[in-house]
């Protein structure tokens, strides 16, 4: 087993737990059809590279009908892999002409598999020893503490750093967001209770992460909502506030106002 | 560090958002009498004294904090003022319109983001990472707005054509296709029972 | 501390927002000499090591960084919020993948693990641990993906170069841990290859 070995020249023993746990096969959560196979192979003490495909393909489709007796979704990747595993099933018991025969030796139906197997072995378990690290954010901490003169003497100016994908994805969040024909509601009375207008902000949030003040008080097409409105947001936000829901935090003096909800996002569950 | 309780406090103050006071570290550490904590302390203060590296242990508004020596503040201050600014949400969304859209006016930004763009776009010209493209042909001649060289450079990008397509981060999150369906044909006649149960033709 | 300059280095670092790389150290101190810099590095690594403190000293996304000994995590989380949950098996393994073999494209990665990744590569790229290179120079140009400097600073590595080989990682597959321990104590100076598959630190 890889990470036995490593977690003994380990200092941080408490790491074991959660890797046994991780590594413990739930039934209905294999992580693919490679890893299915993988543990197949293993609990019938087989070699990779000297597998018998009649077994392991038996125990296979066994696998997915118990998955969908247990009305468990399979994937359509299961599936390749049983087709793939009845080719090659075929493919040993097909009577061999003379001819063919000598070639048949050279190529062992198995071997793609057997390849693609040891290949995915390998990252899986790479997997497993980089997860085994001590984790910033997990194991390890930094420093996040700031010194008051330090804090003061920050400022925006500098190099700027962001992702390609956080570009793209911020481009992809605004187009839908916007909606393909706005139309304004101008009927007197349609009026927005304090409720509603905090349940429109939290959910805002709960999408953007961020919200600019001038976002929520400020229509499709940056003109003010109506007085009524400016007023019933504010209040809303003091709410919010009160039940200690969102912080609010000012970019720089006379910079733009921003919410962000005070209890952080789920942990990041990758 | 003669104490095992040392280096744990250590670790508490050091990783602590603001100062921490010796009740709060009597708190967090409920398996150490109050006393044992506080010759731990005393410990640390003093070995910090005695060593004179770039920071100290220092006791402030009623709780323990590690910070750098005045000493070194003209240093210090070299590196603090060019910190790496992350980008807003709106820096980002306007500096999507442009290079998606580009050559674009400040009005259709304005238009695509619902809110007043001057500000980023000041702020983002400033950065030189959009630039001027020219002027539109339309009344009022509005200022058409384009990305940058250094836009380029700071996404690492050969140029605009490599600039992913929505539909590429879209794809990511979609349903596979199975392209590989046709291996399923190849075994019409088996005997394995399960076969019937798969979903294909 | 012996030298002047150690102090100085020393809070530099501690007030950095990320790690400092000793390029940025050299140029925030034009007075002295890289080979000047190096050493005095040098000398706190040796510091902090042989110190068992609460922190320590580490290079990781080839830059500097004081960080907290793993051994008091069960301290620390205390009182501060761990921000990673448990990575799951699958985003660990396609981690895995575009780390040892990037740059790679999504397609690559999927023949690899036999599944569809689209979900986990989005979010892996959300988390910043995964970063998009740029396009493959084939037809379709597909997005290839690379890690990031996230990724090395998350997972405590130095640089690429300091993941443990995949056949290291073999290795320990291959033979039980007290086997290899004897090799290692018996016999230093044989020619038994296993001393150098052993798992980097």
């Amino acid at each position: 087993m890889s990470l036995e070995a490593k977690h003994h020249h380990d200092e941080n023993l408490p790491l074991l737990d959660g890797f046994h746990e991780q590594y413990s096969v739930h039934l209905d959560k294999f992580d693919g059809p490679m890893d299915l196979l993988l543990h197949l192979i293993k609990k019938n003490e087989l070699d990779i590279c000297d597998i018998s495909i009649a077994v392991i393909t038996r125990q296979y489709l066994d696998f997915i009908k118990l998955m969908k007796e247990l009305n468990l979704e399979v994937a359509g990747d299961f599936l390749v892999m049983a087709a793939t595993l009845l080719q090659i099933k075929s493919r040993q018991l097909l009577p061999l002409d003379d001819q063919e025969e000598q070639l048949e030796e050279d190529a062992d139906p198995r071997a793609e598999l057997v390849r693609r197997l040891l290949e995915y072995q390998q990252y899986k378990d790479a997997g497993m020893v980089i997860g085994a690290r001590a984790l910033l954010g997990r194991e390890v901490f930094e420093r996040t503490a700031v010194e008051p003169l330090l804090a003061a003497a920050q400022s925006a100016e500098g190099p700027l750093e962001v992702s390609l994908f956080e570009l793209v994805d911020a481009f992809r969040l605004l187009l839908q967001r916007i909606p393909a024909e706005s139309f304004h509601d101008v009927a007197p009375g349609d009026s927005l209770s304090i409720a509603d207008c905090i349940n429109e902000i939290l959910s805002l949030l709960q999408e953007r992460e961020t919200v600019q003040f001038d976002d929520l008080v400020q229509d499709d097409y940056g003109s003010e909502h109506t007085r009524e409105r400016v007023i019933v947001t504010f209040l809303a936000l003091l709410e919010l506030c009160r039940l200690k829901l969102i912080r609010i935090f000012q970019g720089n003096d006379h910079g733009s106002i921003w919410f962000v909800p005070a209890v952080a996002a789920e942990p990041l569950e990758v | 560090m003669n104490s095992e309780l040392s280096p744990i406090i250590e670790s508490l103050i050091f990783t602590a958002e603001a100062a921490l006071s010796t009740d709060r570290i009597c708190e967090l550490l409920p398996e150490h009498e109050r006393d044992e904590i506080k010759s731990a302390l005393a410990e640390l203060l003093d070995y910090y004294q005695g060593r004179a590296g770039g920071f100290e242990l220092v006791e402030v508004a009623g709780g323990w904090q590690f910070r750098t020596r005045a000493l070194f503040h003209s240093y210090i201050t070299r590196h603090i003022k060019t910190r790496i600014a992350k980008f807003s949400q709106s820096a980002l969304e306007t500096l999507a319109i442009v290079a998606y859209r580009q050559p674009i006016t400040r009005v259709e930004v304005e238009h695509l983001r619902g809110v007043d763009c001057g500000g980023v776009l000041k702020s983002l010209l400033e950065k030189h990472l959009v630039r001027i493209l020219g002027k539109k042909d339309i009344p009022g001649r509005p200022l058409i707005y384009g990305t940058s060289k250094e836009f380029l450079e700071i996404f690492g990008l050969k140029d605009l054509k490599s600039l992913p397509t929505l539909r590429e981060i879209q794809a990511l999150d979609e349903q596979p296709q199975y392209e590989r369906q046709e291996e399923l044909q190849l075994e019409p006649g088996t005997s394995v029972p399960v076969e019937n149960q798969l979903p294909l033709e």
